[in-house]
């Protein structure tokens, strides 16, 4: 039950967020908190749920990214219609670069995922049908409505919010099912997993595939929402480690964990900036940072963790010995 | 950085008592948002900017009778505007071109600012200054050398640096006269990062030395920020070509002249764009073994007394560096912006729009080897343009070229160290 | 103060909110060899883990030499002269088999004592010798034990811990190894013993505990309990 | 084989044994803990800051600048393990890369925040000129680096295998719990892992600032390096991380020198990721 009002209560604050904070700015805010919300919440479900933490998630951003600018720049066709192709851009590789990589455990995956992102940034950067260092530019001088070029935030905050709310409800249903059940038992035991039947593989293959999909709208949306990609943007690596920091930091593996993370470090990054970032004396990335190291070092959870007991009675117990 | 606040408040304060009279004047800010990486690996030029929006503002703001006739330095504040005050506010675009359009955002819906100047990286230029479009805003750009830029049809957009295509007509023109006093040009190799200046640039310059009749022998093309660059220091000197032209930012820049000492290659002659070479960082660590470099760059410092002599000086004081091309065109960009805020005399965008269009500046107005400013439809400055400059003591640029306006004439061949 | 060179009051042990052992009392006199006996899950892994100071303890009392150990770490407590060879022996398999009985040796205070013991370990494994350079890893099951208890030896203990030091070997090689137990307690080293085979248990034993569900629920002389068929059948599952 | 050909492949090994340099620090500390550090790319920028503040204040050379760094950096190892690596460790991998990323940006930023965004340079030939023989040109400064490299490798090797602090330290990472059974305090062998491999890190940066240029973000750069190099190499493998950074270099200046220097390092990152599908610990390690 308690449970419930805080849903609402969410739900109603985000409902209401433009309305109650209306500058231009802080609207913007609002729709980065949940464009980067989207993406780590997609992330969540193969690095939180599934525990193969990937560094190399960008790459499927910049599936996005690239397809939604693509479609423009290129066919001169509306950035909207740029997702479906991002998607199965998206899906597509992750079955390539997962069925090899999956295999790979801890650390191994990481840096695998990491080599395969650097990889597509540096052929992208070569590529001169893609833009190549300068990248692809949306429309400026929106035509129709489908362009999607507008100059309030308050559009895309409706939409991401929409977006979001579809794949928490895609996370929440995932979890729920017997996908998320195996899920479960690969996190704790991917051995004891296999030994009990679990189609270890295949599901984290699913998972990676549902993912990057996921990965890949947010990638298009925050192209449609700049204007703009180019290989840095779309493809470097810093986003990578933006979005799984944003997923740690609330909670990876818990629904709303990534939210959390976002609200906390989007707001955190731009207010810093605003503040401190114009005295160039990198003061911005010291407060980021030293905040960051707190949070890992006091709540390694993440900050959601603190809610639930679950997560805390385990670090309690995993002192290195199993009885 | 409380100390300095403070000390800076009571120096205000005292101002403000001794010109009671101009009050009223003093009291009205124009403010003009300003989008530099002051963050990241570019960060060093957004250090730079800020000393020289500093001093740009100090000579708006306070009476310079010392500069002459220099635009906008005479009187204290913006005579158009009943002397107003002009107050830069600087936001970090951290090199990110989301950032860049964010921050745009604030400074325009936030601070209210007359107009927006920035962005150094042509994507973050690219993105923020889509904003300000929108919004119907004016935003200068100074250093941005991206052709599509002025490509967009935008209304707001002004940009007064020279861009690729001009380069590469004085490097053309340059190599032909010194090929005229004997000097072999007959190879060229282009040497360029894989950046977005790096590649259009490098394709640009490609392009027009192709029409005229002398393609490009060599390219050479390497990722930015290498750990290495043997293999293209020792490409060169397989191919020795005559001419070589280097495209490259500052960190690949200093590690291209070490590599150079270290596999002994000195090209007949050694011409940079600009970017790493014009850092006073470059001069500082490699200049000595890079003597006899040529550097593209519209600044050009002149005599003694002269307004951009007073300004090198005042810009030495602040920051503790040499004044560079880079600096330079941000400064005079940001004067052509005020000037035409003064010219407007008043903060309305529409205005600021109608008087930038209307700018045209003589030589002489300026701080910087321009032939003036005057803005095509597009919003670019069709009369930028640029000198060649020799690094012939490592230690300080000299111009060489074209002869009109050189100090010295170029030394040839490439000396290194 | 009695003789008991270990003694256990009312132990309790926890993993976060699961009890693993809830009352456990027991003593190891001196130069005896004591045995541990109950069926799997009964608590003897987790009592003697708790002795070694691996996992916390929860409450209750551990003396060992009349100075109270419990809450002490296990780094600790083994250079107090109370070894421990754990279940699945946990050799350093990376390693070769001398570096690991040498990293046995760390907890000694006097160094020079380090190649008498190894001589002494190797004239009762001989086996180790033969193979001091091959890797842990690579080693049979019976050889792995072997230097479990050769490494748990070199640090010289008054008190030596084997958990369950048959399990999953050959029954030649098992009797060979309780053959090598007997012969340390001839020699006058104090043994605590966890073992499910009771037979085995007992033969070598001076006393027994035996602990069920989490609980130490009879003690007495290992004879004792060998010729009490009421307590096999109920407590030990032997029919 | 054309002579610059053989200059080509002597760079490149030159070269790698500077990645090995400053990848053996990485490599130790991941095989010691399993701990991936973010931050490794900004203790090699320390070591270059140390070294470039011992020259420009005191006028000190290589010979002050580089065990000065070391010790510096050692130092700075066993904090940061106190503070931050000892309490983050034992939670999930994702909070190590939370943690160290944080510290990351917080040495980054504090040394621009306070010797600013110029590069910085030693002067040229503070080691020595450059060698040249049979139409070899070798740099001394990066041929002391790649001697020390060697030599830090073969010791760390040594120290790991040879000795019984090594082995102690191998016994903690291997198995935490035995080897507090044999009496060894898991922290005191972790904190030294910290001290030695930050050590090595600052001795690199110390040694590469002699021939490249120093910018607070420098450790980006070369921290990427340093995680392919390892992985390549084999999570906690030293003499792994001397043979790939050996592969990678001379890759990188036969691709850069045959094939273009832009697709080098996708050569390289290929070649990882084919590695990785045949040998996934790498070309030494263990799984």
């Amino acid at each position: 039950m308690r449970r419930w009002i805080w849903l609402s209560v969410v739900v109603a604050f985000a409902i209401a967020y433009p309305l109650l904070l209306s500058s231009p700015f802080q609207q913007r805010l609002g729709a980065l908190v949940l464009l980067y919300a989207i993406a780590a919440s997609a992330w969540n479900i193969v690095g939180g749920y599934a525990g193969q933490v990937s560094v190399g998630h960008v790459v499927f951003f910049g599936c996005g990214a690239y397809a939604a600018m693509g479609a423009y720049a290129k066919f001169g066709l509306s950035p909207l219609f740029g997702i479906p192709g991002g998607i199965v851009l998206a899906v597509g590789l992750a079955a390539i670069v997962g069925v090899p990589t999956l295999r790979l455990s801890g650390h191994y995956f990481s840096m695998a995922t990491i080599a395969v992102a650097e990889t597509m940034r540096l052929i992208v950067t070569n590529t001169e049908w893609l833009g190549a260092a300068v990248g692809l530019s949306g429309p400026t001088v929106p035509r129709n409505i489908f362009d999607l070029s507008f100059l309030s935030a308050l559009p895309y905050y409706y939409l991401f919010l929409a977006i979001l709310s579809i794949t928490l409800a895609i996370t929440w249903w995932m979890t729920n099912s017997r996908m998320g059940f195996y899920l479960r038992a690969i996190k704790d035991s991917e051995r004891a997993a296999r030994s009990l039947g679990a189609p270890a593989s295949r599901t984290k293959l699913y998972a990676y595939m549902l993912s990057a999909a996921l990965t890949s709208v947010a990638g298009a949306l925050y192209a449609m929402m700049f204007g703009f990609v180019d290989p840095e943007s779309g493809l470097g690596i810093l986003i990578s480690v933006k979005i799984l920091i944003m997923a740690a930091l609330g909670g990876a593996g818990l629904l709303f964990g990534p939210l959390v993370g976002a609200a906390i470090l989007v707001p955190l990054e731009e207010i810093s900036n605003s503040w401190l970032g114009g005295k160039g004396a990198g003061l911005t990335f010291v407060v980021y940072g030293a905040i960051i190291v707190l949070i890992a070092r006091f709540q390694p959870g993440g900050l959601l963790s603190l809610l639930t007991r679950r997560s805390r009675s385990k670090v309690d117990t995993g002192a290195g010995y199993a009885p | 950085m409380t100390l300095k606040h403070v000390t800076g408040l009571l120096c205000a304060a005292a101002m403000s008592l001794a010109l009671t009279a101009g009050a009223q004047a003093q009291d009205k800010v124009v403010k003009i948002g300003v989008i530099m990486p002051m963050s990241g690996g570019t960060a060093s030029i957004g250090a730079h900017a800020k000393a020289a929006l500093d001093v740009a503002t100090d000579i708006i703001n306070n009476a310079h009778p010392e500069l002459g006739n220099f635009p906008l330095a005479k009187n204290a504040g913006l005579a158009g505007l009943g002397g107003a005050r002009v107050e830069v506010i600087i936001a970090d675009n951290q090199g990110n071109p989301a950032t860049g359009q964010n921050q745009a955002l604030r400074l325009i819906t936030e601070e209210k600012v007359a107009a927006v100047f920035g962005s150094y990286q042509s994507g973050v230029t690219l993105t923020s200054s889509a904003i300000a479009e929108k919004y119907g805003v004016p935003f200068l750009n100074s250093e941005s050398v991206a052709a599509n830029l002025t490509e967009r049809g935008f209304k707001w957009f002004f940009r007064t640096t020279p861009i690729a295509t001009d380069f590469a007509k004085i490097y053309v023109d340059f190599l032909a006269d010194i090929k005229a006093q004997g000097a072999k040009t007959d190879s060229i190799a282009v040497v360029h990062d894989n950046t977005e200046y790096g590649t259009s640039v490098a394709n640009t310059i490609s392009g027009t030395f192709k029409e005229r009749g002398q393609p490009i022998a060599l390219d050479v093309a390497y990722p930015v920020n290498a750990t290495d660059v043997q293999g293209q220091v020792l490409q060169l000197k397989d191919k020795k070509p005559d001419v070589v032209i280097m495209i490259s930012y500052t960190s690949d820049a200093i590690l291209f002249a070490k590599t150079m000492q270290s596999l002994d290659y000195k090209p007949a002659v050694l011409l940079a764009d600009d970017a790493g070479y014009s850092d006073p960082s470059f001069t500082k660590a490699v200049g000595k073994i890079s003597q006899g470099v040529f550097n593209r760059s519209s600044w050009v410092v002149g005599p003694a007394g002269s307004p951009s002599a007073i300004i090198a000086d005042m810009y030495k004081k602040k920051s503790g560096e040499e004044m560079d091309d880079t600096v330079a065109r941000q400064m005079q960009g940001f004067f052509v912006l005020a000037d035409a805020i003064d010219r407007a005399g008043s903060t309305e965008p529409a205005k600021i729009q109608a008087a930038l269009k209307a700018t045209d500046l003589k030589p002489e107005q300026l701080m910087i080897g321009y032939k003036g400013v005057k803005f095509d439809d597009k919003g670019q400055n069709i009369l930028a343009s640029g000198a060649i400059i020799q690094l012939q003591d490592g230690e300080n640029y000299v111009s060489v070229w074209p002869k009109a306006n050189a100090e010295k004439a170029p030394v040839l061949p490439y000396k290194g160290w | 103060m009695s003789g008991a060179l270990l003694r256990i009051e009312h132990l309790e042990v926890r993993y976060g909110d699961l009890i693993g052992v809830s009352d456990v009392s027991l003593e190891v006199p001196e130069g005896s060899v004591v045995a541990l006996l109950g069926s799997n899950g009964g608590g003897k892994t987790t009592t003697l883990n708790a002795i070694a100071g691996l996992i916390p303890v929860h409450s209750g009392s551990i003396s060992f030499r009349d100075e109270e150990i419990a809450g002490q770490k296990a780094f600790a407590i083994v250079r107090k002269g109370l070894a421990l060879s754990p279940e699945g022996w946990r050799l350093f398999v990376q390693q070769s088999v001398e570096n690991n009985l040498m990293l046995g040796a760390t907890p000694l205070h006097d160094k020079s004592r380090q190649a008498t013991l190894l001589e002494r370990v190797y004239e009762i494994f001989p086996r180790l010798k033969e193979r001091r350079n091959q890797r842990a890893g690579t080693m049979s099951g019976g050889e792995r034990q072997m230097l479990a208890v050769g490494r748990a030896l070199m640090s010289d203990p008054k008190l030596l811990m084997l958990d369950e030091p048959s399990l999953g070997l050959a029954p030649a090689v098992v009797e060979s190894m309780y053959e090598t137990f007997g012969r340390l307690h001839r020699e006058g080293l104090t043994i605590l013993l966890a073992e499910q085979s009771i037979e085995l248990a007992l033969e070598v034993s001076d006393f027994a505990t035996v602990l069920q569900v989490g609980k130490s629920v009879l003690s007495g002389t290992a004879a004792a309990l060998a010729e009490d068929p009421q307590v096999q059948k109920a407590y030990l599952g032997v029919d | 084989m054309s002579f610059v050909l053989v200059q080509v492949i002597v760079g490149g090994l030159l070269l790698g044994a500077v990645y090995a340099l400053f990848s053996s620090g990485l490599t130790l500390v991941w095989g010691m803990m399993n701990i991936v550090n973010f931050a490794h790319g900004d203790f090699v920028m320390l070591g270059m800051y140390v070294a470039y503040v011992v020259y420009t204040l005191m006028g000190g050379g290589p010979i002050l600048g580089a065990p000065l760094a070391t010790l510096v950096l050692a130092t700075l190892g066993v904090v940061v393990y106190f503070a931050l690596i000892r309490g983050i460790m034992k939670g999930p991998m994702l909070a190590q890369i939370l943690g160290t990323f944080g510290l990351a940006l917080l040495l980054r930023y504090s040394v621009f925040w306070w010797f600013g965004a110029n590069f910085l340079s030693m002067p040229p030939n503070i080691v020595g000129g450059t060698y040249a023989f049979a139409g070899l040109r070798i740099e001394a400064s990066r041929l002391l680096a790649g001697v020390v490299a060697l030599l830090v490798t073969l010791g760390l090797h040594l120290l790991l295998t040879r000795t019984s602090l090594g082995s102690k330290m191998l016994a903690v990472a291997e198995d935490q719990t035995a080897a507090q059974l044999m009496g060894i305090r898991p922290d005191t062998m972790q904190a030294i892992a910290w001290a030695i491999a930050a050590g090595a890190t600052g001795l690199a940066g110390a040694l590469i600032a002699n021939f490249f240029y120093i910018v607070p973000t420098v450790g980006e750069t070369l921290g990427i390096v340093a995680f392919v190099t390892v992985s390549l190499g084999g999570f906690g493998s030293v003499p792994g991380a001397l043979v790939a950074g050996l592969l990678i270099g001379v890759i990188e200046s036969l691709s850069g020198y045959l094939i273009g220097a832009i697709y080098k390092d996708i050569v390289v990152y290929v070649l990882f990721l084919f590695f990785l599908w045949f040998r996934p610990q790498g070309l030494m390690g263990k799984m």
